[in-house]
């Protein structure tokens, strides 16, 4: 068998496969340019092969941002690389008040092909401004969509299915899953195989076979899942708690109705996430499912996040902090009894 | 004719009257033309300020009383593949651009046959490669990705971004300039260096100038402290050139002079401050040096103006289709 | 009987409290200074007071931030303004990654106290780029808190627990209520009367009096009072609902459990706002209240926000996109069946 | 010696030899007090990196190998009550102001005595009135912040900046130079500039000099392209005492060379860029210089740092009480 590819690979050669399709792409970034190729060594090769597209840019993450915006505009596809997706926040201005707002607030649809790729989370030790989870502050800003990279899905269709939308998005890509393997022909492990729903979503389902309905389903972004499998595997076999994974692509906008038939499957949810809590996505979902789920639920979904605080640099520090797949059984098991 | 290249701080604190030549010195002749938009502009931004008063006009505006020959003297040296970034104060460049009175009134008054339907308002306007928003400084870096496009797909054309004094607080036009300095785009940014910034005198919200502010990037400037049309035109002729063949931005400052409020009565300038800057207004010295021609055309187009108000005024709200 | 003070007039008179108070306390903004007094006239005559503590400043929104965190983190207070809260994305590093942060990631507490003041929300007409509601977009920052100006909460107050909590904070003001006046005396208006309750959190409570347990409760930040009671009226007088309305003035952090007598004397709860959807104060209370009351609500809380949409500019565009009394009426009126 | 005050690009591409002769001239003789802080700097880096390629560390961290003069010449113009605000590459200045390798180790090891007990690492932390953080160019504008509080409540205390070369791309700069400038506050931005940002060298993130780039606001500007530090302290002495005195920034552009990678072996430079760089580290100078006190202090020093390595290398995890 061949050796799987690595999610810093399967981005790499998306990358490559979109700059070389369609002319009028562009990537834009700090440190992108060969032979550097990026901080997280994701846009390797690029820049040789396209030297007037892909620019190494100054250290301006708000300027690199209406930069992408421009060429959008002009109507080329743009993806804009932010070294760590905390400096994002210098981006929040272009992004919220200009690349989503063009989109509409000219009173005609204004199609604008924009990504801002966003390296993203913790677990690596590089403290308060380098680890953040800050989906959910883009959340809810309108004509502004959201991915998580996971390795279910191939970047490849995620990108062009981003840029296809003729609105900016901004793509979250777990800096621990770089180097994890992407996952392939529905197997997860020796315990666990994966499906990819036939809803437009695209939603992975991770279950354990032969073990009937779940009882909980538990949801989470892509840089979740290897921390959610770990949780799945300890309470099947130290709990006999059945869960299911649910994996989607696009976090944002986010429609549960097409999910409900596989959510409806059991009578307690969970969601996953890495930021802290409070007006997160988690809580999001939430509202949705209990909704759409009131009376089916056993009690109310279970929303599971990072403490409370900064992310600390000392890796026992840092593991506290984050949730961990102990924190997760832990959680799922108390709200089982 | 007043051009040059590096310049000290603009002064536009009411010292002395060393400006009194300046002033005193007769204004070129116009063609009908453009004699025509720069009258049209100057009584449509009356009627938008007579409207708010009467309470017809619901939100903000920013008029351009004093600086309407900025967009007239710069605009027939672009075409139509050009882009232009305009700001809050960009009634002006719409209408030097578009000559289309009615459908500019009707985004203001939220009528039908607005360019924007009513969604945009007077500063949020698009309109083929034409683009305004209210955020300062937000449209720099976007010209720069418009000029990479430009630069590349469309060689010749140019992105114009008109910004005030004020707007050079805002870090993104550093950033702007850096980049389209090392990338070399056809970005021209045009400064209508008023001296204020809302209520806060040039002098209190920048240090350094406008020229020491472009050399920093070697970014190319051009200050010009002329009113006139023929002279700016003639003074921005070679500059649009330059980043048209050349593909490099460009720093132009128009020394300018704001006639008006802020936005709508929110003038807290001294009375002499506001009496010298309307000393530079062109409209008294164009009425002055050229009577006969003035008058007629300034009848003409007050009644113009007033006809599109009336028109539409008369029409009904607009409708937003694509929401 | 006096005149009822303003909002702009309360938010003054506490600035010109604080600034005479503690020699320490600084405000800057763009042109906050006299003659002009700041864009809506709140900060009038501080400048000439207090010239070398009240500075106009550029326009460099994230600059000004940044000089607040400066002063604050050298033992003063700052109040930094915003011009419009649209422009607070240009301070979201500052406040996110600098203000918020450093009061935990050294370690050690470091105070900081600094507010920002950001006037918000449309039905002013100012069109997509200066009336939204952006309170949702710095949710659940460690360390960052957020108040919302209310006609019942006098800002001498407000402001001053904000800059003793020694944390970065954010008020928001809503700019329709700037014209208003500040209720005083248990008065609303003939039909309704307020109390502020004596927990800490101080909600104002506006009842009918001799009306009996609500129908429901509804939660709004100070911004959506008026609007809030408009529709409290017309569902009173028409469909014989009767709401109870409650407004916090501190949207963030949140803890409904000191509100749990208050709350559970109805088993419908609404929450109001006036961003769009998605990632909210609204969710954020709704999981909260689905945690603590699931078994005795008869609904899931319902959350009412802005349409899905940039804020346009003309009057009759924005009144459809905003949330209005009539939306609020009819929403209520609906799932009360 | 070899100071200007107005200086064209620095040039660090590998062309030719103009520096030659730069470098052949002798380093003067150093106290042993610099010269043992220099090489307790030198030592402590090289033990990071050691430890980073043993897998003892976590996270990432910048070494300031080839710049550890910059703090050395400087710190003693200054004293306890002025600010220093650092960044990611921060190791030398926090050695050069507190002389605590335990305290710092422990904190990029995550050790109990950490100065911020683990949770800042490498690049956040805050001690005193030193201060550093991970977001370049965010802290200009709490400099100025700080600068107008020493100016009122501490006359005659300064805040010095510590930033890179490629730290000029953000707008946070620009907004804090001109505010600086405009209210007169004593912040000292000293401009570690070594011809590189992460992997992008100057000339491509870059357009103009950091001459120009000052000029721009009005500030005053010294360029200092030597690594000794008699001859750069002496440099920095009348500047601190105007920034001191007169209230007032300034700007000053150190021309060094990074003699390792940007973080961890991640360095993609030309085989003769990295030599260029090592060929003007003072490492190699000085020992070329003065061999004998090199080699007593050199040996002290590296025993010195293998000993706190050892001792903070046992020490149980650090805990974070205030959470
Ligand atoms: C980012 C941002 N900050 C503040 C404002 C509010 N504002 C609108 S115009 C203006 C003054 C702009 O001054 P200048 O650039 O000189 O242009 P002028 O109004 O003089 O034409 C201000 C502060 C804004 N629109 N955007
Ligand atoms: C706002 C921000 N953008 C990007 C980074 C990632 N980053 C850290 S150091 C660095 C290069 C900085 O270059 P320079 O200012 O020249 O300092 P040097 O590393 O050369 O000392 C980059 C891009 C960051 N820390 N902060
Ligand atoms: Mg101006
Ligand atoms: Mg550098």
């Amino acid at each position: 068998m061949t050796r799987r590819q690595r999610v810093a690979e399967n981005l790499n050669s998306a990358l490559h496969h979109l700059l070389g399709a369609h002319p009028g792409t562009y990537l834009i970034g700090e440190d992108v340019a060969d032979p550097y190729g990026g901080a997280f060594k994701v846009t390797r090769g690029l820049s040789d092969r396209f030297p007037d597209r892909v620019l190494s840019s100054p250290l301006s993450e708000g300027g690199i941002a209406g930069v992408g915006a421009g060429l959008a505009l002009s109507g080329n596809r743009s993806v804009v690389e932010m070294m760590f997706s905390d400096f994002a926040a210098l981006a929040f201005d272009q992004l919220l008040n200009f690349a989503a707002k063009s989109v509409s607030m000219y009173g005609r649809r204004v199609p604008m092909s924009m990504v801002v790729r966003c390296p993203t989370g913790g677990n690596r030790g590089y403290g308060p401004t380098h680890s953040q989870s800050l989906q959910k502050h883009f959340l809810g800003i309108p004509s502004l969509h959201l991915r998580e990279v996971s390795p279910f899905h191939d970047n490849q269709r995620v990108l062009t299915a981003m840029l296809d939308r003729e609105e900016p998005g901004v793509l979250f890509e777990d800096k621990v899953l770089y180097t994890r393997a992407m996952y392939q022909d529905g197997v997860v492990d020796d315990l666990f195989r994966y499906e990819v729903l036939a809803d437009p979503s695209e939603t992975a389902r991770v279950f354990a076979p032969d073990c009937g309905p779940p009882d909980w389903i538990v949801l989470a972004p892509g840089g979740l899942t290897e921390r959610a499998v770990t949780a799945l595997r300890t309470l099947l076999l130290e709990e006999e708690i059945t869960c299911e994974l649910l994996v989607p692509s696009q976090l944002y906008p986010f429609d549960s109705k097409a999910l409900l038939p596989v959510l409806s499957r059991a009578d307690r949810i969970c969601v996953l996430e890495d930021s802290t809590a409070d007006g997160t996505w988690g809580e999001l979902l939430a509202q949705q499912l209990h909704e759409q789920l009131w009376s089916r639920l056993a009690r109310p979904v279970l929303p599971l996040s990072a403490e409370p605080s900064i992310v600390p640099t000392a890796a026992h520090l840092e593991h506290d902090v984050l949730l961990q797949p102990s924190t997760i059984h832990r959680a799922i098991m108390e709200a089982t009894k | 004719m007043n051009v040059t290249s590096a310049s000290p701080a603009v002064d536009h604190r009411p010292t002395g009257e060393p400006e009194a030549g300046v002033v005193a010195r007769p204004l070129s002749r116009l063609s009908d033309a453009d004699l025509g938009t720069l009258l049209m502009i100057r009584h449509f931004e009356l009627a938008v300020l007579e409207l708010f008063s009467q309470g017809r006009l619901h939100g903000t505006t920013h008029t351009c009383l004093g600086q309407e020959y900025i967009p007239v003297a710069l605009y027939p040296l672009l075409d139509e593949g050009d882009y232009v970034f305009s700001n809050h104060r960009g009634h002006g460049h719409y209408l030097a651009r578009f000559h289309d009175p009615h459908g500019l009134l009707a985004e203001i008054m939220g009528r039908a046959g607005a360019v924007c339907h009513g969604v945009g308002g007077s500063q949020h306007i698009y309109r083929d490669r034409y683009l305004s928003t209210g955020v300062q400084g937000q449209s720099l870096p976007v010209a720069v990705g418009v000029g990479l496009h430009l630069k590349r797909a469309e060689p010749g054309r140019i992105a114009v971004v008109h910004i005030g004094d004020g707007t050079w607080g805002e870090g993104a036009v550093y950033e702007a300039l850096n980049m389209a300095q090392l990338w070399q785009v056809p970005v021209l940014v045009v400064v209508e260096h008023n001296g204020i910034a809302q209520s806060t005198p040039t002098e209190r919200q920048m240090s350094g100038t406008v020229a020491t502010r472009a050399a920093a990037f070697g970014v190319g400037h051009l200050r010009i402290d002329s009113v006139d049309v023929t002279d700016v035109r003639a003074a921005l002729a070679p500059v649009v050139e330059q980043v048209r063949d050349r593909h490099r931005p460009y720093v132009v400052e128009c020394v300018t002079h704001r006639v008006g409020p802020h936005s709508k009565g929110d003038d807290t300038r001294a009375a002499e401050v506001r009496e010298r800057a309307a000393r530079h207004d062109w409209y008294r010295r164009y009425r002055r040096d050229h009577p006969a021609q003035f008058a007629a055309a300034d009848q003409a187009q007050a009644e113009a103006v007033a006809a599109v108000v009336r028109e539409v005024g008369a029409r009904p709200a607009s409708r937003w289709e694509a929401r």
